[in-house]
């Protein structure tokens, strides 16, 4: 193929919408009735479109190549002797295509139309909602005394349902595990007496607390870090944290207020 | 020019610039003087303001002139513009309230453990409707902010006066057994004093 | 009520919305039966077209209606305004949209089907324009997002509504043969089938 003509024919690959587009462009082009492709010949001719573009180094999109692949499929099956006896009920392996095609090219006579209403609608502007002030007026909302009433109770009841026999044991459960933020505080506050660094994790580890205590734990350094009582450290994301005692402070008044006010 | 077709290119020219034109710029696009410009603007304002079946009128602002909608259609403009329906409350936001009424002040927290279910949209909707309030924050770790309900909330079922506003208080409510009351009242209890303690 | 008042009330609705708006919306705010008011807007079209005075025009659009400045005078009007760019749509966007508006709600995958190639940016420029949006997603595994047509494409391709699209059928195409339209229906079925499946 002449290098000429392989240029001339990629500038217009480029045009083609996809593999329909191009086939489509070869049969209009070739006058060929659209129900009896010559598979034969708009291969060559969709294999020569290919080929061009390959010489030219330009990327082939993956539908061409598909394409191609179908077209190469067909044109071997109308080649080859069918097994089948029975030539009436054989279907044409054309079909699938030829029925793609004519559905692409319903939407492409579209295409063209919408191109020229577009053109037309042009001329017409439109302008954007009128700037009017006004004024919304709210509806005042009305609720019913018995509704909200109704509505709480059902709701307490509901929590209740979800509380089984042995609530009360339950309780005495939970009260046993209640833990103060106070007590932890005081925990804290006796560890820096004896230590003025040290690790939250020698203090608060999960093997000798419980989830609860941990994390009463941990809100009791953030208050008395917001205290400015101790600083606490950390050196990256999920690492252990350092307290450490505040110069110049006295843990002791802390300490002895807290107790005062529990007792 | 037909003084016709100017009127009309005048009309055309007001309604897609949808903004005030000035003189100068309707003479200069048009090609016409502007006295002649203002003769037909005048006429036109009289034709518009005396057929009803115009809907719109031209005003004149600042030597220039704009389209306006007529204001005597104003109560049918209005709606076009209204919001949606006023939709009443969600289930999730009419739980949340009477939870606040019988409970404030009340910190979403709290919301949240008797809802069981996070309460994030249901109070900023009551915010949005200004039945509830920020009321202080607890002082707790935190400082979580407490909610109460607004006169709004009281309004809304239709009482006039503070001396009509219904009171609510727990004992409005019946308790389903003796023995969840008294676990439920003791919970009430331990909640209460870690809310005051902490 | 007086039929020069609905006029002026239904033109002072179009010009202060500035959009579509619905006969449905137009019925309810007056308060007048849509017949009515079908018969007072094509009365009025055929009057502002008649008449050179009026440099504005009203267009259906998806069963609704529009004020518009009429085309006639887009000389004068053009110059209003900077120079319009032009819309810009590629002939891949357009196909995809011809497509979308006779299949609509269609998924990605049935377009890129139809066109044989990837259709991505296309959709996506759509989506951009305001000339598609998503519609909801196919009850099938992977719920694919459905696209369907909007107002804004009505308006920018002039089609009043469904009806008004030009009917392209297959028969369109000459049909040599009684054998192929038959399984060429068959065809179509399944297509449909697998569509509505998958």
């Amino acid at each position: 193929m002449e290098s000429v003509l392989s240029k001339a024919c990629t500038i217009k690959i480029q045009n083609f919408e996809g593999p329909f587009d191009l086939l489509f462009h070869l049969i209009e082009k070739n006058q060929i009735d659209i129900y009896d492709i010559p598979i034969h010949e708009i291969t060559d001719q969709y294999m020569d479109y290919l080929f061009a573009m390959q010489e030219l180094d330009l990327e082939i999109a993956s539908e061409f190549l598909v394409m191609a692949a179908t077209l190469l499929h067909i044109k071997s099956r109308l080649l080859l002797p069918s097994p089948k006896q029975n030539k009436e009920e054989e279907l044409d392996p054309r079909e699938e295509l030829v029925l793609k095609l004519i559905e692409y090219k319903k939407y492409k006579k579209f295409t063209e139309i919408l191109k020229i209403r577009e053109k037309d609608s042009e001329r017409y502007f439109y302008k954007g909602p009128e700037d009017i002030d006004i004024k919304h007026e709210d509806e005042p909302l009305e609720l019913s005394y018995d509704e909200l009433k109704r509505v709480y109770v059902e709701l307490i009841e509901r929590n209740e349902r979800k509380m089984n026999k042995n609530t009360g044991k339950m309780t005495q459960i939970l009260q046993h595990e209640k833990v103060s933020l106070r007590s932890k505080i005081r925990d804290v506050i006796r560890t820096l007496l004896k230590k003025p660094i040290f690790k939250f994790s020698e203090l608060f580890s999960p093997k000798t607390r419980s989830k609860l205590e941990i994390v009463t734990g941990f809100l009791a350094i953030l208050e008395l870090a917001k205290l400015k009582k101790i600083t606490l450290i950390q050196q990256k994301q999920f690492a252990d944290i350092t307290v450490c005692k505040c110069e110049n402070t006295d843990l002791e008044d802390i300490d002895e207020e807290n107790i005062a006010a529990e007792n | 020019m037909d003084l016709k077709k100017l009127e009309g290119i005048v009309e055309g020219m007001l309604f897609a610039s949808g903004d005030r034109i000035s003189i100068e710029k309707l003479s200069n696009i048009i090609g016409i003087d502007k006295k002649t410009i203002k003769l037909v603007l005048n006429n036109m304002i009289v034709n518009y303001n005396n057929n009803p079946s115009r809907g719109i009128s031209i005003r004149e602002i600042n030597n220039g002139y704009q389209l306006c909608s007529k204001p005597e259609y104003y109560d049918y403009i209005k709606q076009l513009f209204e919001p949606r329906q006023r939709s009443g409350l969600s289930q999730a936001a009419l739980e949340t309230l009477a939870i606040i009424a019988y409970n404030r002040p009340i910190t979403k927290t709290r919301i949240e453990q008797i809802r069981g279910v996070n309460s994030d949209s249901a109070v900023a909707r009551l915010l949005e409707k200004n039945l509830i309030r920020e009321s202080g924050r607890l002082d707790a770790p935190g400082k979580p902010v407490l909610y109460e309900t607004t006169d709004e909330f009281f309004r809304s079922f239709g009482f006039k006066s503070d001396s009509d506003l219904p009171i609510f208080e727990l004992n409005d409510v019946q308790e389903p057994e003796e023995v969840n009351q008294n676990s439920g009242q003791e919970k009430q209890d331990t909640e209460f004093e870690k809310q005051e303690k902490v």
